[in-house]
C-alpha cells in the first residue's frame, strides 16, 4: 500500500470521467450556484451563468444563527440550531448502534451454522420492504400508548436502527464471507474469545463494507421524514422536519430551498468523505496462501 | 470450513440484541400492520376502535382500477430503474476501480448525490425540469431544439422520474459493488493476468464471479427500494399527469394520509410485501437450487 | 503438559472420508512429528487437535480429559499454519503480541518476549511492516513467531519451514531442537521433508492416504521400515525398489531378478523361511550401493544420469526395467552411459512381500 | 404581576400552540409578544408545513395527554376532527362569564368563513344549521380572486373579465397578442391541485359535487363545462402548466410569464413584494368571474382547542385575543388574513393594502359549500385531481372522466353509509 | 523464445530499496535458478519480469524489445505464484483450463490438456473441487498445472515445489528437468532450495540481499563460489567457517588458528602468495572431513551431537569456538560428547579474505 506509484491512463479515460463527473455533481452544482440567487434572478429568462451572488438565501435560513440581523429577514424560525444538534445525535448515533449491532448479527449469520439460519436472513430482508408510510401509524401508536417513548431522541434513534438494521446485516453478511476463514481460526488459536475474534479480527476486516454500510445508514438516519416527523416532539425535531415544516406553498423561494438543501446535504457529504476514505483496496493481501 | 466446538450460544449472543431490537421495533408494528390490514381504520382513532372488517380491504384493492395501474407503473418503474442503475453503477465501479490520482476524491463525488435528501433531490429536479427555467428546456431552447414537456406528459414524466431515480441512487450499486471489487483477492487477479485475460476477460471470468455475492444482494436491497421511493416522485409529479408516475408507495402513503384509510393502506402494503417477497424468495431459492446442484454434482464426479 | 490421546478420532468432509477411525498416543513433553505425502490428512489431524475441525467421530484425551467441545483457547494450544494466516490489518510487532494482549501480559514483558523471538527469526527489521508487504519466507517467519513468543503447553507446527531457504531452515530446526530439549512441551509437527522429521521428531508418525503407517524413532522407522510405504518415504534419496523372486540354493537363499542375483544375508535368510511369498520386492538404499566391489555382492548396472549435488553425486542407473539411484562421493569418477559394477552391502537388503507391501 | 382582569387566574402559564407556516400565521407571531405582554401568558409556537402538521395533528389528538393547547387546522380536517370527537365544543368557554369577551362581537366575524370553518353538525354534517355548534374560529381564512396584468390588459385593449366567457375568452387571447405570455396561470397537477382548481370553476358554473342526497352530480352539465373551462385555461396558460402548483403558477404570474392568475388572497402579498415579484404596482385584483352564478372559494385555517389539551381555558383567552377586532386587525397590518368584516373596512389597512377593499367586497360571495367537507372527502379529491389531470394531459374526454368519478364516489359514498337513509 | 535481458533494473517500494540496479541477461532455451535466502528479491525479481511490479528504474529486454510497458498476457508467460493464487469461484479443472479458454483453444485439447497435466500431478481426482476444498499441497500442485497446461513462451516458477513431500518433489523435479531437455522454453525458477537448485538448473544465480552475488553452472558454483555468502549456500550441509590466520612455515603455506594447524595444498598456498591479508577465514565442507584420518591433515574435534539422517549422520563438533558439521556414514562409530580425530581433504579447503568475505 505504500505504493504510490499510479497507473497512466489514456485521454479518453479522462474525458470519460470528466463527463460522468459532471453528470453526477452538475445537478449539485446547479444547487450550489441557484442558493446564491435571488429568486429574481431564477426566475428571469437571462442566461443562468451571469448573476450577481448574494448570501440572503443563506441568511434567510440561518437567521437564528446570526450574530446581526439580516434585514430582509421579516421572521426567522429559531429552532434550527436545537434541529441540528438532534441531527447529529440521532444520525451519529444510530449509525454506530445499527453498525456494532448489524455487524454482529450478519457475523452471526456467515460464521454460524445454527437452526434457521435462512429463516433468519430472510425474514431480516423482509423486514426492510415495510414502506415507512404504513409503519408510521403503527409506530406512533406503539412508541406513544406502549413504549412511551415518543417525542425522545431515543425512540427516533429506536426506529432508525430498526429500519437500517435489515439493510446492514444483508450488506455486511456479504463482506464477512469474504474474510479468509484462517485468519479467525488464528485468532482462536492466539486465544481470542468469540467476540474478541470478532471485533479484533473481523472487524477491521470488513473495513471496506464497514465504511459502505455507514454511509447509507448515515444518511437514512439524517435525512428521514416521515417518522421523525411523526415521532419528535419539539424539542427533538431533526433538520429535515425543521427544513420541509418551513416551506409554504405560498411561493417557492427557490434561492432559499437550494440554500436549505445544499446545508442538510453538508453534514453527510462530510460523513461520505470521512467515511468513503476507509474503503481502501486490498485490505486482506498477504494473510494467506490460498 | 465450519468452526467446531463452538459455545452453543454464541451465536445466539450475537444475535440477540439485532433480533431484540427488530422484534421490538420492526417485527411488533409490522405485525400491527398485518392486523391492521383487516380493519376499516382511520387515522384519528386508536386502533382498538376501529371495525374489523374481514378482507373487505383486500377484496376492494383488486377490483380498484386506479390501485392495478398504479401496482404496474411500480413493477415498470422498479425493473427499469434497477436494470439501468445496475448496468451503470456496476459498469462505473469496475471503470474506477484504478490506481489513479485522485481516485478518492472521485469515489466521493460519485457518491454524492446518493447523500442528497430525497426530498432535496426531488426540489432539485423539480427545479431542472421546470418548463421555462429549467435547465433542460432553457439548454433546449438555446441550442435551437424544441423544448421538452419533461413533467406535463405521461411518458416524458415516467422518464424524468427515471432519471432522477438513477441520478440518486446509481452511487449505492456503485459504491457498494466498489466495496466488493476491492476486496477481491489481488492474487486471483494477477493469475488471471498473466492466463492471458483482457481487462473485459478480468470483469467476466473473474471481477464479477467473485463479486457475485454482493451484487446479489445489492440487486435486491436496490429493487426493494425501488419499490419504495416515495419522496422524490411525491415533489416531482405527486404521481401525476394522470397516474403514471403514481407508483405503490405513493399510492400508500395517499391512502394513508389523504384518504385516511389505514386499513386499505395497511392492505396495499401486504400486497407489496407479498410481490417482494415472492421476488426475494424467488431469487434465494434460485441461488440455493445453483448451490445444491453443484454440490451434487460435485459428489457424482467423486463417485466415480 | 498433557498426554494427549486420539481415539478411534475420525473425519470426513460430507461424504468423502479423509481419515478413517484411528488411535494415537502422544506422550507428554514429546516431540511427535507426523509425515506424509501431499493430502494424506497431516493437516486435518492437526486441524482437529487444535479445535479447529469438528471429529467426525471418537473423541481427543488431553490426559484423562476429552476436549472435543472445547474451544481452541482453553485447549491451552499455539498454532503455526500453513497458509500463515496473518491479521494483514496489524503490524508484525502487533501480529505476534496479539495472543499476549489478548492475555493481558504486561507491556514490557510482551516487547521483550517479540524483540527476542523476531531476532532469533532474523525478522527484527519487519517489525513495523504489514504482512503485504513481507516476502513468502519472511511471512512463513512471522506465522511461526507468533507461536512461539506465547507460552502455551502444547505446540502446533504445520509446515513451518517449507518457504525457508536450507540455511535459515537448519537454523530454525535447530531452534526447535533446542527447544525440544529444553523445555518441556508437548510439539506436534506437521512436515513432508522426512529429513526435518528425522531430525526433530523424538517420535514421527508416517501417515499415508489418511491411514498411520508405522511410528516409531526415527531409527526405527530408516533402519526397521514395516512396509514398502515407508521404506521408500523415509530416507533420501529414497529406497530403490527391484521386483524378485526368493530362491534356495546352495543353503541360501538368494533373491533373483531381471539382471540380478543377491545372497540374503542370515538373519534375513532365517526369515524368509517362514514366509509363503516367493514373488518379493527387493529394497535397497542408494547408499547400500557402493563403488567399492569389495564391500558386498556385485551388481551390474547401466549408468544413465549423474546427478550433481556437491560433494556426493547422484547416480541414476537401471537395472532391469527399473530405476536404481545410486548415492556416490562426487570425486569417485563414473561416467554417465557406462555399464559399471557396483557392490551391494547386503545386510542392509530389505525384502517386502511383493503384494501387500509388508517388510518381510 | 401586574396583569389584571380575566387574565390574571392565567398569568405565567406557557401555551403549546400548533400552527401552520404560513404567511397569516408568520403575522400572527409578530404579534403574539403583544399578547403576552398583556396577559402574562407566554406562549410556545410550534410551526409546521401545513399538510405535515394535518399528519401530525392526526396523531397527535390520539394521544391521552396531548402536547398542544391550541391548533390550528386546515379546513378539510374539520370533518375528520369533529367526527372523532377530537375538539372542544366552544359553547361552554362562550358561555363562560369569567372567559368570554363581552365586546367580542361575533357577528363582525365573516360568516361565510365561521361557516366552512368554524361549524359543524348543521346543514350535510358539515355546514350551520339548526343543530350545529361551534368547534372553531376562522383565523387565517382565505378567499378566492382574480389578479391580473394591468399594463397588459390596457395595452391591448382586454376589459377586466366580468363572467367566465370573458376570462375564458381573455386567457386565450393573451398568448396570441402577447408573445411567449401565457393567459392565466392555474394550479393543475395531478391530485389535490387539480382538484382544486376544477371546483373553483365548478361553483360559479353551478354545480356541485353532490345533491342534497349525496347523489354524484359532479357530471352534470355544470361539471363537464368546469372542466372544460379548466382545461381551455390550461391549455392557454403558459409553458408546463399541466404541472403546475400552487407556487408555480403564482410564480408565473409574479415573474410576468402570465397575465391572470385566480386563487386564493393569501398570495398577494407576494406580488407586491419587490424583492420577489417583477409585476409589482402592475397588478390589478378583481371579484372571481361570474359564472351562472358568483361563488368564490373558502379555505384557510381555523384555530381551535384539542380535546386532550392541558391549559383549555388559557387557550381559549388566546382564541379569543387573536380573533378579537383588534387582534385581528394587528395580524393583518403585519400581512396576515383579516376574519373579520371590520378589518377590511378598516382605513390603514386600505391604506397599507389597496386591495383590501376587492378582498373584502369577494367576501360578500364566498361559497362556504363550493367542496364538502365530508370525511370521505380525501379520496373523492384525490380521484376527481388525477382524473382531471388525465384530461389535462392526456386528452381523456371530460364527460367520461367526471362519469368515471361519479361512479366511484357513488361507491366510496355508498360504503361510508351516506345511503343508508335512502 | 526470446533472450531475456535485465538493464540496470531496480525496485524499490516507497523509501525502501529492494533492488539496487542490477544488470542480467538469461539465454534463450536456459533454465534459470534465482536462489537466495528468505526476502532477498527473487519473488519480486520474477514479478517484474511478469508485469506484475512495475520497475522502479531500468528496463528489461525480450531479444532487443523493450517490454517493461507491456501488460503480461502480452510478454507470453506463465507462471505459478508462490501463494498458489487460484481463483477461488472456479473447480480445479476451471482453474487450469482458464488460459486455454481465454485463447479459445478447441475443447478436446483444452480437456486431454489439463487431463494430462493432472494426471502428471496427481491431482486427477480433484477436477471437481474448489480450491478451499484442497490441501496445502494440493493447492500447490494446481497451481503449476495451471501453468504447465499452457504453451507459453516463458514459464516463471516461484516456489513450485516448497510445500511437496520428498518423493513428489523429486518426481516434480524429474518432469521439469524433463522440460527443461525436451522443450525449448525459457524457464525462470526460484527457489531457496539450493539441492532444486543444482539439480534443475543450467544456470543458477544466487542473491542475497538485493545483490546478485554470483551466477554460473551448478559446478561452478560449488566449486568455486567467489564469496563466502555463495560458498555457505551452495552444498548441504553447508560449508564449516573457522576463523584463521596465514602462517609461512617451512616453505609451506600454514592456516592456523583456535585448536588446528591446518596446511594448505601448493596450488592454494601459490594464490595465497599474492594476497596481502593475513586474517583469513577457512572454509570446510562437512564432506571434507573424514573419520578416516590416512585420507587427510588430522583435525581434533568435540563431538557435540550425532544427527541421525538415516544412511549418513551429520556430527556437531566444536572447533574453538566454532561448530563444525562433518559428515558422516552412520556405520562409522562416533560417541557424542568424545574428542575425536578427523582427516581434512586438504585440496577442498577454501580460503575467504575475513574481512571481506571474498574468496582468495
Ligand atoms: N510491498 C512491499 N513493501 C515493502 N517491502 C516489500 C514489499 N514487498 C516485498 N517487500 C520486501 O522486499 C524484499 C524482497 O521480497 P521478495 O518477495 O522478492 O523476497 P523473496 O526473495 O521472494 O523471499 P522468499 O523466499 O521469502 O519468498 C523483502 O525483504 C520484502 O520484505
Ligand atoms: N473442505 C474440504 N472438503 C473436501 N475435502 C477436503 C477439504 N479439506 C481438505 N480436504 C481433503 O482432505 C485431505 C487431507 O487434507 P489435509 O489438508 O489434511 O492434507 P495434508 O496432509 O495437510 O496435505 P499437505 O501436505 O498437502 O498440506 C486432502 O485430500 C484434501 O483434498
Ligand atoms: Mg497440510
Ligand atoms: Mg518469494
Amino acid at each position: 500500500m505504500s505504493d504510490k506509484t499510479y497507473d497512466k491512463q489514456n485521454p479518453a479515460f479522462y474525458a470519460l470521467l470528466v463527463a460522468l463527473v459532471v453528470m453526477a455533481v452538475g445537478p449539485i452544482a446547479m444547487m450550489l450556484m441557484t442558493s446564491f440567487k435571488l429568486n429574481v434572478d431564477i426566475m428571469s429568462d437571462t442566461s443562468s451563468l451571469i448573476f450577481m451572488p448574494t448570501l440572503r438565501n443563506y441568511e434567510t435560513a440561518l437567521c437564528d444563527f446570526l450574530w446581526y440581523e439580516a434585514a430582509h429577514v421579516d421572521y426567522c424560525d429559531k429552532t434550527f440550531g436545537r434541529a441540528l444538534v438532534n441531527s447529529l445525535i440521532i444520525s451519529l448515533v444510530s449509525t454506530v448502534l445499527t453498525l456494532v449491532i448489524g455487524c454482529m448479527a450478519a457475523y452471526a449469520l456467515v460464521r454460524f451454522r445454527f437452526m434457521g439460519r435462512d429463516t433468519v436472513s430472510l425474514s431480516t430482508l423482509a423486514m426492510r420492504m415495510v414502506p415507512p408510510a404504513v409503519l408510521l401509524v403503527p409506530v406512533f401508536g406503539i412508541w406513544t400508548f406502549q413504549f412511551q417513548i415518543d417525542g425522545t431522541r431515543a425512540g427516533i434513534i429506536l426506529v432508525y436502527v430498526a429500519m437500517n438494521l435489515p439493510f446492514v446485516i444483508w450488506i455486511l453478511q456479504s463482506f464477512i464471507v469474504q474474510v479468509p476463514i484462517q485468519l479467525e481460526e488464528a485468532a482462536r488459536m492466539d486465544g481470542a474469545g468469540p467476540f474478541q475474534v470478532f471485533f479484533l479480527v473481523v472487524l477491521p476486516l470488513i473495513k471496506p463494507g464497514l465504511a459502505a454500510a455507514a454511509i447509507f445508514t448515515f444518511r437514512v438516519a439524517w435525512n428521514e421524514f416521515l417518522l421523525a416527523n411523526a415521532l419528535a416532539d419539539r424539542n427533538s425535531r431533526t433538520v429535515p422536519v425543521t427544513i420541509v415544516n418551513s416551506m409554504t406553498e405560498f411561493d417557492i423561494d427557490w434561492g432559499v430551498i437550494m440554500a436549505t438543501g445544499m446545508l442538510l446535504a453538508i453534514p453527510p457529504i462530510i460523513f461520505t468523505f470521512v467515511a468513503s476514505r476507509q474503503i481502501i483496496t486490498g485490505m486482506t493481501a498477504g494473510a494467506v496462501k490460498g | 470450513m465450519q468452526s467446531a466446538n463452538v459455545n452453543r450460544l454464541t451465536p445466539y449472543l450475537f444475535l440477540a440484541p439485532a433480533a431484540l431490537i427488530m422484534a421490538v421495533a420492526l417485527l411488533y408494528p409490522i405485525g400491527y400492520m398485518i392486523y391492521a390490514s383487516f380493519l376499516d381504520w382511520n387515522p384519528s382513532q386508536r386502533i382498538g376502535e376501529a371495525d374489523f372488517v374481514g378482507l373487505r380491504n383486500y377484496v376492494n384493492l383488486l377490483s380498484d382500477a386506479a390501485f392495478l395501474e398504479s401496482f404496474w407503473v411500480t413493477i415498470k418503474f422498479a425493473a427499469i430503474v434497477v436494470s439501468v442503475e445496475m448496468f451503470i453503477g456496476v459498469g462505473l465501479a469496475l471503470l474506477l476501480d484504478r490506481n489513479i490520482r485522485g481516485m478518492s476524491l472521485l469515489r466521493t463525488l460519485f457518491i454524492l448525490p446518493m447523500m442528497i435528501a430525497p426530498i432535496v433531490v426531488g426540489l432539485m429536479w423539480r427545479y431542472m425540469y421546470h418548463p421555462t427555467v429549467g435547465i433542460f428546456n432553457r439548454t433546449l431552447k438555446s441550442l435551437g431544439f424544441e423544448t421538452v414537456p419533461w413533467l406535463s406528459d405521461g411518458s416524458w414524466a415516467f422518464a424524468s422520474v427515471v432519471i432522477a431515480d438513477v441520478w440518486q441512487w446509481t452511487p449505492f450499486i456503485f459504491i457498494l459493488s466498489l466495496a466488493a471489487l476491492q476486496s477481491l483477492p489481488q492474487s486471483a487477479m494477477e493469475a488471471s493476468r498473466i492466463d492471458g485475460a483482457t481487462g473485459w476477460q478480468q470483469i467476466i471470468h473473474i471481477k464479477l464471479p467473485l463479486m457475485m455475492p454482493v451484487l446479489i444482494v445489492t440487486l435486491l436491497l436496490r429493487l426493494i427500494d425501488a419499490f419504495k421511493v416515495l419522496e422524490v416522485i411525491l415533489v416531482l409529479t405527486n404521481g401525476g399527469p394522470g397516474l403514471s408516475t403514481e407508483i405503490l408507495s405513493l399510492r400508500i402513503s395517499r391512502t394513508a394520509s389523504e384518504f385516511r384509510e389505514l386499513g386499505e393502506a395497511a392492505a396495499m402494503s401486504n400486497f407489496l410485501l407479498i410481490l417482494l417477497m415472492l421476488l426475494t424468495f424467488g431469487m434465494f431459492f434460485y441461488n440455493k437450487a445453483v448451490e445444491v446442484r453443484a454440490a451434487r454434482l460435485r459428489a457424482a464426479a467423486e463417485e466415480d | 503438559m498433557p498426554k494427549i490421546t486420539f481415539d478411534q478420532v475420525a473425519k470426513s468432509y460430507g461424504s468423502v472420508e479423509v481419515l478413517p477411525p484411528f488411535d494415537l498416543a502422544l506422550d507428554d513433553g514429546e516431540f511427535t512429528v507426523l509425515v506424509g505425502p501431499s493430502g494424506c490428512g497431516k493437516s486435518t489431524t492437526l486441524r482437529m487437535l487444535a479445535g479447529l475441525e469438528t471429529l467426525s467421530g471418537g473423541e481427543i484425551f488431553f490426559d484423562e480429559k476429552p476436549i472435543s467441545k472445547l474451544e481452541p483457547k482453553d485447549r491451552d494450544l499455539a498454532m503455526v499454519f500453513q497458509d500463515y494466516a496473518l491479521y494483514p490489518h496489524m503490524t508484525i510487532a502487533k501480529n505476534m503480541s496479539f495472543a499476549l494482549r489478548l492475555a493481558r501480559a504486561p507491556k514490557s514483558e510482551i516487547e521483550e518476549k517479540v524483540r527476542r523471538v523476531a531476532e532469533m527469526l532474523n525478522i527484527a527489521p519487519l517489525l513495523d511492516r504489514k504482512p503485504a508487504e513481507l516476502s513468502g519466507g519472511q511471512r512463513q517467519r512471522v506465522a511461526m513467531g507468533r507461536a512461539l513468543v506465547r507460552d502455551a503447553g502444547t505446540f502446533l507446527f504445520d509446515e513451518p519451514l517449507s518457504n525457508l531457504d536450507a540455511k535459515l531452515r537448519g537454523k530454525m530446526r535447530a531452534e526447535l531442537a533446542e527447544m525440544r530439549d529444553t523445555i518441556d512441551k508437548n510439539m506436534v509437527y506437521v512436515t513432508h521433508d522426512q529429513v526435518e522429521a528425522m531430525t526433530l521428531g523424538d517420535r514421527i508418525v508416517v501417515m499415508s492416504d489418511g491411514l498411520i503407517q508405522q511410528q516409531g524413532t526415527p531409527e526405527e522407522l530408516f533402519k526397521s521400515p514395516v512396509n514398502k510405504f515407508v521404506a521408500g518415504f523415509i530416507g533420501s534419496p529414497s529406497m530403490n525398489f527391484i521386483d524378485g523372486e526368493l530362491v534356495d540354493d546352495d543353503g541360501k537363499t538368494w533373491v533373483h531378478g531381471d539382471g540380478f542375483k543377491l545372497p540374503l544375508d542370515l538373519d534375513i535368510s532365517a526369515r524368509m523361511n517362514d514366509v509363503q511369498t516367493r514373488a518379493v520386492t527387493v529394497g535397497l538404499r542408494p547408499s547400500s550401493l557402493t563403488t567399492d566391489i569389495s564391500r558386498g555382492a556385485p551388481i551390474e548396472l547401466k549408468v544413465v544420469v549423474s546427478e550433481y549435488l556437491g560433494a556426493q553425486s547422484v547416480l541414476v542407473t537401471r537395472c532391469g526395467g527399473a530405476d536404481v539411484l545410486v548415492e556416490t562421493q562426487s570425486t569417485s569418477p563414473v561416467r554417465a552411459g557406462s555399464v559399471q559394477t557396483f557392490g551391494v552391502l547386503t545386510n542392509e537388503i530389505m525384502i517386502f512381500d511383493k503384494a501387500s507391501g509388508l517388510r518381510l | 404581576d401586574g396583569h389584571g382582569g380575566p387574565y390574571a387566574p392565567y398569568a405565567g402559564t406557557t401555551l403549546v400552540i400548533n400552527v401552520p407556516a404560513h404567511p397569516h400565521y408568520n403575522a400572527m407571531m409578530k404579534v403574539l409578544p403583544e399578547f403576552t405582554k398583556e396577559t402574562g401568558i407566554e406562549v410556545e409556537v410550534d410551526q409546521l408545513q401545513y399538510l405535515k402538521m394535518r399528519e401530525r395533528q392526526t396523531l397527535e389528538l390520539t394521544k391521552d395527554e396531548g402536547d398542544y393547547d391550541m391548533i390550528a387546522y386546515v379546513v378539510f380536517s374539520k370533518a375528520d376532527y369533529v367526527f372523532a370527537d377530537q375538539l372542544e365544543n366552544l359553547a361552554k368557554y362562550f358561555m363562560n362569564p369569567k372567559l368570554s369577551d363581552p365586546n367580542y362581537d361575533a357577528e363582525d366575524l365573516i360568516d361565510g368563513y365561521v361557516a366552512n370553518i368554524g361549524v359543524a353538525g348543521g346543514k350535510k354534517g358539515y355546514l350551520p344549521g339548526q343543530t350545529g355548534s361551534l368547534f372553531g374560529i376562522p383565523y387565517g381564512s382565505e378567499t378566492s380572486v382574480l389578479a391580473y396584468r394591468k399594463d397588459i390588459f390596457e395595452k391591448h385593449g382586454i376589459d377586466v373579465p366580468q363572467n367566465y366567457d370573458q376570462l375564458l375568452d381573455a386567457a386565450c387571447k393573451i398568448p396570441e397578442v402577447e408573445e411567449g405570455m401565457g393567459g392565466m396561470a392555474s394550479r393543475a397537477a395531478s391530485g389535490h391541485q387539480a382538484s382544486h382548481a376544477f371546483l373553483l370553476h365548478l361553483a360559479p358554473l353551478g354545480g356541485r359535487v353532490f345533491d342534497d342526497n349525496w347523489n354524484p352530480i359532479i357530471n352534470n352539465e355544470a361539471g363537464v363545462a368546469a372542466a372544460n373551462a379548466l382545461k381551455t385555461i390550461v391549455d392557454c396558460g403558459p409553458e408546463g402548466s399541466q404541472t403546475f402548483g400552487p407556487a408555480e403558477a403564482a410564480a408565473s404570474f409574479s415573474q410576468g410569464t402570465s397575465a391572470m392568475f385566480m386563487d386564493s388572497i393569501a398570495f398577494a402579498a407576494g406580488f407586491e413584494d419587490p424583492s420577489k415579484s417583477k409585476v409589482a404596482g402592475k397588478v390589478g385584483y378583481a371579484l372571481h368571474p361570474e359564472g351562472v352564478r358568483r361563488g368564490s372559494q373558502t379555505g384557510g385555517f381555523g384555530i381551535a382547542i384539542p380535546k386532550n389539551a392541558q391549559n383549555k381555558e388559557a387557550a381559549f383567552l388566546l382564541m379569543q385575543w387573536l380573533t378579537s377586532k383588534k387582534g385581528d386587525l394587528m395580524a393583518a397590518m403585519n400581512g396576515g388574513n383579516p376574519s373579520r368584516f371590520s378589518t377590511y373596512q378598516d382605513a390603514g389597512l386600505n391604506a397599507k393594502y389597496p386591495y383590501s377593499a376587492t378582498f373584502g367586497e369577494a367576501l360578500k360571495y364566498a361559497d362556504p359549500d363550493w367542496r364538502p367537507i365530508i370525511p370521505t372527502w380525501g379520496k373523492i379529491n384525490a380521484d376527481i385531481g388525477t382524473t382531471m389531470s388525465q384530461v389535462l394531459t392526456e386528452g381523456l374526454d371530460p364527460q367520461e372522466a367526471l362519469d368515471g368519478v361519479a361512479a366511484r364516489a357513488k361507491d366510496i359514498m355508498s360504503e361510508a353509509g351516506y345511503y343508508t337513509w335512502q
